[in-house]
């Protein structure tokens, strides 16, 4: 019996296996990594970054709701420069494979963020032009063809790391921006960032969240996430890093089937910190059992009626 | 930092009264480490996140909390019986700090601000004064818990029905007129943790608070928790009531 | 003590109470009027309805979500016609306010339908331009403004009755779309529809739905829902009908807040039957533990941050 | 259409084998007016839908369904313990119609598709043959049952470890050989169904089949539970497994 093939290649980055951790919800790794060895995971995307620190929203900044949450963290991070100092080292120390998320509030902050990471240790660079929570987080760039256009072509010009381009679903065709991020030079997608949304606390009549809307995640927006993952692996020819609700291997391995070659987890984290290594050993073992010797036989491989 | 997820099964469970759950599990991994004031993060079924519990009580194997039901969360956990596993992560946070536990210290409570209490008092035996806020004697619990631990137990409830009629700060002020105190320590809702805040400096008391905040990780991950805090030079930055708290120093707390 | 009002008016029409049936999912009220009087409802939007009698989609057309579920039921119904010969008088019988969805492939279609029932005894006309299971369910009439002001004006032109626009959350800024809707005749809205997901068996590697996506309903939906009937309020004065995962007496009230007039209640049907009457009651219970005369004083009174 | 919501206690849980129960409710409402070939919707805690199962038997107050663990909907289902209380939506559809229940008869099933047929053998008596189809012998249930009432029960396993080794059809064809079959009643995965319905065709029996669908609903509302049909005319539409079926003729079905 041979043992599946778990490695997936990124944008030319080889990720050990298709499982990353989700920008914004897994911090730098430290916490998590007293739990578990980082090298265990595909690849790591932290807190999204800005050029200058950010203290974030202000409280409260979390609320569950049906199968998810919303978050309305708003980008809170020491900088890029206190990344690059502080983070980074000790990350790459621990044999993780690195994905910058970076987000701003003109071309020039996300110009500048990329080409100081081109010269650092991360693995690839992902352009966040999807946070629905400040108007630095870029999702005014994420939601129209010609914004994303010019950010991409920005960007790529001084990126010289593998550039993610991470979408927004909050827009009317994914698919149609996702093509033009690839035709502007984005090596690879990751999709979904969080949907919009509102909780009211009807005790009070206020919204729950300080912001008043907030970000959703996890199960419930999962069959959003595949279809749009489906829908941009129609039309690109890159590689797609699917997120949304995967909270199991078999939510994994559905993303992957969709077209997603790789996967990330976010909220499932909180229910349980284990989530990401008992999918990657789910995938496997799913493999195993269906005979199959890469994962990679599972990409895009739905059979569509 | 140094916590665990685990699963352990739940060995008491009493209702002292209405909505008020009083758990023990067995959980060697946390109890043996848990510190006063920390709390853990419990499980609730299928929902999304993990609910923050204080640590009650640690003893031994033994770990206790106790818990209010509010909305679905805290519903589930209620309905779990002796014999059933429950998944806990923890312990998390820092919690309360002790100079010198042969001093006097006061602790002050409100509603489900009292439970950490216990854990914390009890190294001050009877240099520890208790002071309990409720709204009404029908939500009164944990006396007797402690009175065995050999606080000086006092109570306020706000309609007078049992101790003091009037605000448990009203108890503090008392207190502090009556001697020496080394040390105030606090939890409960927030109007009490302010105003038990402006006591201590008017009092020149060093004063800890437990904070609440709703939580996702639990862990400092996420950053979900915040919380606004005061710098020395001035400046104020967002902290984190999961890593940084539960329990700030009053001084630096920005309301 | 005074009983709160319940009544609520939406462009013109008394509904005895805001708990609507959302369309599609009460079919024309008969079944679920087994159980109860269907005069007990504030009004029961009706299945979907075509010029012509549709077959609708190949099954299977219903899967679960976590805490939602997909359809891609594609408009099966009679025609027009036959709703208005066999459905219409016996639900006025029933002495419902009946809400006529209709939809359709070309504008000339919605414009003859709405003629047709403008004499008849419906009460309102609401206008599908949002399903996203089926071309001719008028999602590309939906999803750009100059489609949605094209349809709304002509159809405005043809319509005797009330009309409301149910718009589509699959778009990049709903508030947009409404405001368009308004300015182009609509009486009144309705939101949301039903996002556009998917899923996939992990088993059989083919989409659960034979038509490949179908649109989400439930519980996981309603914080989308709150948010994009929130944004709407904030920029029409006309009524709005807020439904989404509406399930519970508090949802309701939470979808009030945020700025719905009425709520309509759709998969909740289907865990219990008896959801619309205990929303209409737990409605009333809060306003008059609330000390509130009228349930109008909840709509919009969400004190934002 | 008459059906009701409502609750009832569970009093009896059996587990015949691993992932099988078998569960007896107090259900009077819909125990008495239930026919053979009806199914309920049950409630499995706070998923979106009801599941669909079938009435396995109903006698006085007492309602028998018998499920297998598939999902999260069966696997909440199997948890409950004798005294709970069940939300249960029933009895929906329409069932088997009988013409003559002193003519044999012949009852096919296969895997989970066995359970409604108990119900509609009883009527039967002796006149009944059931024949019951397995993937093997560990899966083969409810023997005794149709034995006890009455029928001659005879087996068929995809791999031979019990009765005869092939398809449930092969004894079906058999059945047939050896004398009249007033009528076939089928039930169970799709390609025994065709097969069942070609044989019937062969023969000349007048064959009902009891099909499986998604359901949102349960009773005709949502257009959920679609299966395409065959009119005399020859036009093709869809009717609703809830509420026209889940028995159809066998000649109106488009496979
Ligand atoms: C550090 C800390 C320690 C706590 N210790 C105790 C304790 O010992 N005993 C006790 O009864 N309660 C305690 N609480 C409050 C307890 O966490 C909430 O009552 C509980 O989370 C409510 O969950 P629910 O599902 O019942 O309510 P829901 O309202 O359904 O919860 C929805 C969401 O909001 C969050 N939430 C709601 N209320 C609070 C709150 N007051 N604080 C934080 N998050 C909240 C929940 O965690 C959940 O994510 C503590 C809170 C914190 C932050
Ligand atoms: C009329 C009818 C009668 C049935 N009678 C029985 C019975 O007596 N005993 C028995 O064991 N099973 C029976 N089934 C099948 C049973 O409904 C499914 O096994 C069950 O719904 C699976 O639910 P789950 O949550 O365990 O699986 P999941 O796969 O988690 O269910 C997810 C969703 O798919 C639906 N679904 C999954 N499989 C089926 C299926 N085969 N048919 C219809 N819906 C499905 C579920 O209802 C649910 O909505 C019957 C189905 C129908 C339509
Ligand atoms: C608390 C939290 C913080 C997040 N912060 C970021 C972020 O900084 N940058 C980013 O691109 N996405 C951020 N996201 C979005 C996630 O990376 C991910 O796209 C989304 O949550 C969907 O995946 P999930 O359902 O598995 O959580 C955040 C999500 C959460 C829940
Ligand atoms: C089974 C089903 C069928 C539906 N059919 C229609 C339809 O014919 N016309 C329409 O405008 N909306 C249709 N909808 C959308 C609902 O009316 C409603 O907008 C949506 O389901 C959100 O509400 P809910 O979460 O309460 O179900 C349908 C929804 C479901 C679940
Ligand atoms: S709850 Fe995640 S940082 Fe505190
Ligand atoms: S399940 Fe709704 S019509 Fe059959």
């Amino acid at each position: 019996m041979v043992v599946p093939n778990l490695a997936v290649n990124i944008a030319g980055v080889t990720l050990a296996n298709p499982v990353v951790t989700a920008s914004g919800t897994f911090g730098f790794g430290r916490e998590y990594g007293t739990l578990y060895s980082l090298a265990e995971l595909g690849a790591i995307a932290v807190k999204g970054l800005t050029l200058k620190e950010r203290p974030g929203n202000a409280p409260p900044r979390v609320a569950e709701t049906p199968a998810g949450m919303l978050n309305s963290v708003g980008l809170q991070n020491p900088g890029v420069d206190a990344f690059i100092r502080e983070e980074l080292p000790w990350l790459k120390e621990q044999g993780a494979v690195v994905i910058a998320n970076i987000a701003g509030s003109t071309i020039e902050d996300y110009c500048a963020m990329a080409e100081c990471l081109s010269d650092t240790a991360v693995d690839m660079i992902e352009l966040n032009i999807s946070c629905p929570n400040v108007k630095e987080g870029g999702v005014a760039f994420g939601t129209s063809c010609d914004s994303v256009a010019a950010i991409t072509a920005a960007v790529r010009g001084y990126c010289r790391k593998p550039l993610i381009v991470k979408l927004s679903p909050n827009v009317t065709d994914i698919a149609e921006i996702a093509v033009t991020a690839v035709d502007n030079g984005a090596d690879a997608l990751s999709l979904i960032n969080t949907l919009l949304g509102m909780r009211v606390d009807i005790q009070t009549r206020r919204p729950i969240l300080a912001n008043n809307v907030g970000g959703l995640s996890g199960p419930a927006v999962r069959p959003i996430a595949v279809r749009m993952v489906w829908q941009v692996h129609q039309r690109v020819n890159v590689p797609i890093i699917g997120m949304g609700g995967v909270a199991t291997w078999e939510d994994a391995v559905e993303m992957m089937l969709a077209g997603a070659n790789a996967i990330a987890v976010g909220t499932a984290l909180y229910l349980d910190p284990y989530a990401p290594l008992k999918i990657k050993q789910g995938v496997a073992d799913y493999l195993d059992r269906s005979g199959m010797a890469d994962v990679s036989e599972l990409v895009g491989a739905v059979q569509v009626y | 930092m140094s916590f665990t997820v685990t699963t352990c099964p739940l060995v008491e469970a009493r209702a002292p009264r209405a909505d008020l759950y009083d758990f023990t599990v067995c959980c060697p991994e946390i109890a043996r480490i848990a510190t006063p004031g920390q709390f853990i993060m419990v499980r609730c079924g299928e929902l999304t996140l993990r609910r923050p519990i204080s640590i009650c009580d640690a003893e031994g194997d033994l770990l206790r909390f106790v818990f209010e039901v509010r909305g679905a969360g805290t519903a589930w956990l209620a309905e779990r019986k002796v014999g059933d596993i429950l998944d806990i992560l923890g312990p998390q946070g820092n919690g309360f700090t002790f100079d010198d536990t042969s001093q006097p210290a006061v602790f002050v409570g409100g509603g489900i601000g009292i439970f950490p209490l216990l854990h914390a008092c009890k190294p001050f035996g009877t240099q520890a004064t208790v002071l309990l806020g409720f709204r009404s004697a029908d939500l009164v619990s944990m006396l007797e818990d402690f009175q065995a631990a050999g606080a000086d137990v006092r109570l306020a409830t706000d309609n007078g029905t049992a101790g003091h009629h009037g605000l448990v700060t009203d108890l503090l002020r008392a207190r502090c007129d009556e001697g020496p105190v080394s040390a105030i320590f606090a939890c409960g809702p927030k109007p009490m943790l302010r105003a038990t805040a402006a006591i201590a400096e008017e009092w020149e008391i060093p004063c800890q608070l437990s904070l609440e905040q709703r939580m996702a990780c639990g862990i400092g991950a996420c950053l979900g928790c915040a919380q606004k805090i005061r710098h020395p030079d001035g400046t104020e930055t967002y902290a984190h009531v999961c890593s940084d708290g539960p329990v700030f120093d009053a001084r630096v707390v920005v309301w």
